[in-house]
């Protein structure tokens, strides 16, 4: 199995982490780094969208959204039956687990990469629109009367965050300069993006690190779910994406994509939103257990699965 | 110059850092003339809070106002923010030169 | 509203960055219930501090606290560490809605 | 422990950043013995100022003395910087372990 | 027309400003990136500057800096009786347009790197030289009797102000090191330019929507001269570098020099100088409209002028 | 001789904290720097000591160790009788240049270079194992009795530090991940190099420059123990390079290390384990004069030394 040596830099940030050292990356430098991140991923999805026909990507992107909304559904019924969690925090987190996390779909391009499986480029426009639907879906889980819920301030929340502006941005800029009129940044936003997404995991290990202590008021049922959540929707992005005809590749990053949950839309959105969620449990569950179990772990197993399953539902 | 000065009231609220926009909404709605922020760490009730994440990281604002302002801007922090939010808000007596400046339009 | 104002210390320390982790555990040991920290720079007793370097760098630490706490940490600052470092302490008076949230659970 | 404490003034000045050096330079002229800076942003008169950018930003200075001196510091602030700049300044009273340390030389 | 995409990160973070999303770029990153352009753009100059005779360039140099005087007095004059300012503003938003811009500068470099036009690449030269003399007439047009001025103060700080340190320093490292002794440093300084670049003018972008509501405060007179006046002043720095013999493209960046109005070193040397001004209505006029004046149409327009009238007035 | 560029820039950060200029380097971007030199150089050495046989290293590494304990107690012995000094400040002293600085290193690999001269990747394990050690012996050094010290805490404090963790995991990396892997992080950590160290160095300029101060206090002897010491450790560090056989490159690098005084480690180790040292004599000391003097003097001495006496020991 392909390995990928970025994900020894989250190691060792966790490791820096968990023997507390004195390492810490400045909270300037972690907010630079996923500007960049997110620029340049969507600059990437931008110039290989203007490579294909609209209307195509459009059809499967509707079709990808659609499906997507049964993971915020289906974690809701699991974290608030089975779980036994309250109202607000079994929608927080459904919100949180049917969004996506940028650096989980980094990783799993940087490993696809590496395996030499090609995958779809524009599947960043499915990106963009995994983001927010379900934290919409979070919002109207835990109000049912929704009477108290400011839906215009909030929507501009989703809308407007940065993750949405810079992925969309770099999109547009892309889709508009096209390769041509991006090289010159090419230097930059290409070339450096590895090892830029090798300092943010770093940073991410010794974030995570930080919030392991969350873990201990999580509860063993939330733990589990951290685990089988990512499993179960990785497995049907990889139906979706065989039913959409996408390449082996794009069935590894569509089930990254709906295995992966938010850590940065999701945690500001739920926040504002949802306010008497307990932030400790989301997040703790998103960013304590299924980041790294999808960089270690879950990559690697959509992608044998990915492979194996390739054409078995065509 | 002593006689020039003017009591005021100087509100102080630690908080997690997502609420800036919002609380300076709401302290502009309640009177206030103006807040200063600056960004911060800490620990409390909820643990600890190292500001290397934007999730992760505290903002401390002031206000300067007029005792009534001061006042109602806490006791509206108590009952929109107190339960949910992690935040922390005390007051205290300052002296001013201008006092036209730190008052409020509304009261 | 201002009958439910209770008064509490805020004990503020100013000093050089890398007393932080020590300072909370400190706090900790000595009844606070929580601190926040600034990052700052400065001049003092020991020159100027710009913080554009780690060694060069301040900090500026408050604990909202109860009088006995505030006093026993401003002395426990005394013993340990105002004759070696770099630091300034003050306390002042502030007031506060929810006084059990700033009582020490050690006093 | 108490009895150790003497009492001295907070001056705390909230204004552009690129005021920095010649306040440095103005404080110690009116006798302090120091000061210290943080980085803020924040509204007032003036509009929002959001610290994205340096003629953008604001700082927060705070000098810790005594009363003559801080009434001094207070009056030059007004007479040469409240007019054209954006500033707010105001006074509050602590209690310090150390009093020589906060006395001015000069008064 | 040549169409330069780094626009296009301005345009985004205009529009992510003017939508107010929660996109902030770090103060620290902002000044990073300006430490960076300001030095990399001192260091090429002063490579070119080693293959070319100082004399020549001093000669050349001497010229431009004394016409480029004219911008300030008549900006001043403008200003001041047509325009109805006190003398305090007048003077200063005088200072701010005879300044430069450097960002201006190097979005014109860009320019015509993609247009295929050869410029002199000494002129970051008159880009240093420019900077600060009229900063100096500005103070000495604020105040007639000058009793008041510490001129010793203000002099350091205009001449010891980053912006010409960085300028002036990386120019002297490049004059000293050569082509060849930079190389190892063409991979940050010169590979990565444009993308640092493209990110400041993200940043730029968002600072000029911060600013656009100082524009409500500066009256009609100011916004036509905010437009005007860099058409004048480009059209001068034309005949300018016909007059001294400069190249098509180097007349494009001589236009562009004296068209553009300055945004860092002017408003903290006006701050020290003339506190009476108001920093809203220089800032507003320099920054929130003859700024992106000049990267959407001013650029083009100055090269449209330069291709047409080049030969014409030899 | 040689000529090294990246000392143009912290001259020029030497000028402009001299003139009092407002270039200010953030504090956070110094952090960005100093964490990325510090990966970057733990990453090298790892690639390069995957390539030789552990066994042979440990060994080499257990004599520079062991031998590198002269420097701080002749340094302690000296400070302490003709220099004058009390018990504390001398082994704090003593302390700073025991250990090492890691960018007097990097620059000496940069010199190196130019001059052409091979030497051998994997010296930067001597780094990693010489930084801490001196530590050691500084706070035994200080206090006879050690009573009071909180060795446990002292340990951790010093072996969590962040140059520890950094130059160690990422020698690690490097090690486990080899020049394959590493690859497509070289456009970060091996392309940009150069260009990170001259920007580092222009911040240093700048330190050095705020910390010339502290030098007034100082007095004579120290001054002179702040070139004399470095000069003579450098020498041992030719005789032990060539006593283990060391190549005449690897020889100047074990000079520049035991030559050099640590600046980032030393300084937090003694602050908190020797409070009462006074931090404006040693870090005015290391800082203020070997620092500068190795990077203008010493390393173009050492490599003179280092050719002048090769095979002279064998
Ligand atoms: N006793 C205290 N003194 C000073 N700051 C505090 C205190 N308690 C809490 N804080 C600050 O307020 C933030 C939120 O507090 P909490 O809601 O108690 O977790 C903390 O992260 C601290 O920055
Ligand atoms: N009088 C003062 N007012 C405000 N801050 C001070 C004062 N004296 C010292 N400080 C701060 O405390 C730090 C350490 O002070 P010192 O130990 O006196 O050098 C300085 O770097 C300043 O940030
Ligand atoms: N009422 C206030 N309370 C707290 N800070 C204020 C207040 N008014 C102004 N400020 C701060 O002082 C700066 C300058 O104020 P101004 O000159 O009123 O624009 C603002 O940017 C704020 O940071
Ligand atoms: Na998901
Ligand atoms: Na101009
Ligand atoms: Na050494």
């Amino acid at each position: 199995m392909p390995f990928e040596p970025v994900i020894l830099f989250f190691a060792l940030g966790l490791f820096a982490g968990v023997i507390r050292s004195d390492l810490k990356i400045p909270g300037v430098l972690y907010e630079s780094l996923s500007i960049f991140l997110l620029l340049a991923i969507g600059l990437k999805g931008g110039i290989e969208l203007a490579k294909v026909p609209l209307a195509s990507v459009a059809g499967q992107a509707a079709v990808v959204v659609a499906v997507a909304l049964l993971i915020p559904l289906t974690a809701f019924a699991l974290l608030r039956g089975p779980g036994g969690l309250v109202r607000a925090d079994a929608a927080s987190i459904a919100a949180h687990y049917g969004s996506v996390s940028v650096v989980t779909f980094a990783v799993a391009v940087s490993f696809l990469a590496r395996t030499g499986l090609d995958a779809e480029g524009y599947l960043v426009v499915f990106l963009v629109f995994l983001e927010f639907p379900a934290l919409i879906v979070g919002v109207i889980l835990a109000r049912r009367d929704a009477a108290g819920t400011r839906w215009g301030h909030l929507l501009h929340e989703v809308l407007s965050g940065k993750s949405i502006v810079l992925l969309l941005g770099g999109l547009v800029i892309g889709w508009i300069a096209g390769a041509e009129g991006i090289k010159p940044l090419d230097r930059l936003f290409i070339d450096l993006f590895k090892g830029m997404l090798a300092f943010f995991l770093l940073e991410m290990g010794l974030v995570v690190a930080s919030r392991l202590g969350d873990l201990r008021r999580a509860g063993a049922f939330l733990l589990v779910f951290a685990v089988a959540m990512p499993v179960a929707a990785g497995m049907l992005g990889i139906v979706t994406a065989n039913a959409i005809g996408l390449s082996t590749g794009g069935a590894v990053l569509l089930a990254t994509l709906y295995a992966s949950a938010s850590y940065i839309a999701a945690p500001a959105a739920m926040r504002i939103a949802v306010p008497e969620a307990n932030p400790a449990l989301s997040i703790g569950a998103a960013l304590g257990v299924t980041f790294p179990f999808n960089l270690l772990a879950g990559i690697p197993l959509y992608h044998w699965l990915a492979v194996r399953t390739h054409g078995f539902f065509a | 110059m002593s006689q020039d000065l003017h009591t005021r009231k100087l509100l102080t609220v630690i908080c997690e850092a997502g609420l800036e926009e919002e609380l300076a909404a709401d302290f502009a709605a309640g009177g206030a003339c103006g807040y200063t922020v600056t960004d911060a760490r800490g620990q409390g009730a909820h643990g600890h809070r190292d500001g290397s994440w934007s999730s992760g990281a505290n903002i401390r604002i002031e206000v300067l106002c007029d005792e009534p302002t001061a006042l109602g801007l806490l006791e509206m922090l108590a009952t929109r923010y107190f339960a949910d939010y992690y935040m922390v808000a005390f007051v205290s007596d300052v002296a001013v030169l201008r006092p036209g400046k730190f008052q409020s339009v509304a009261n």
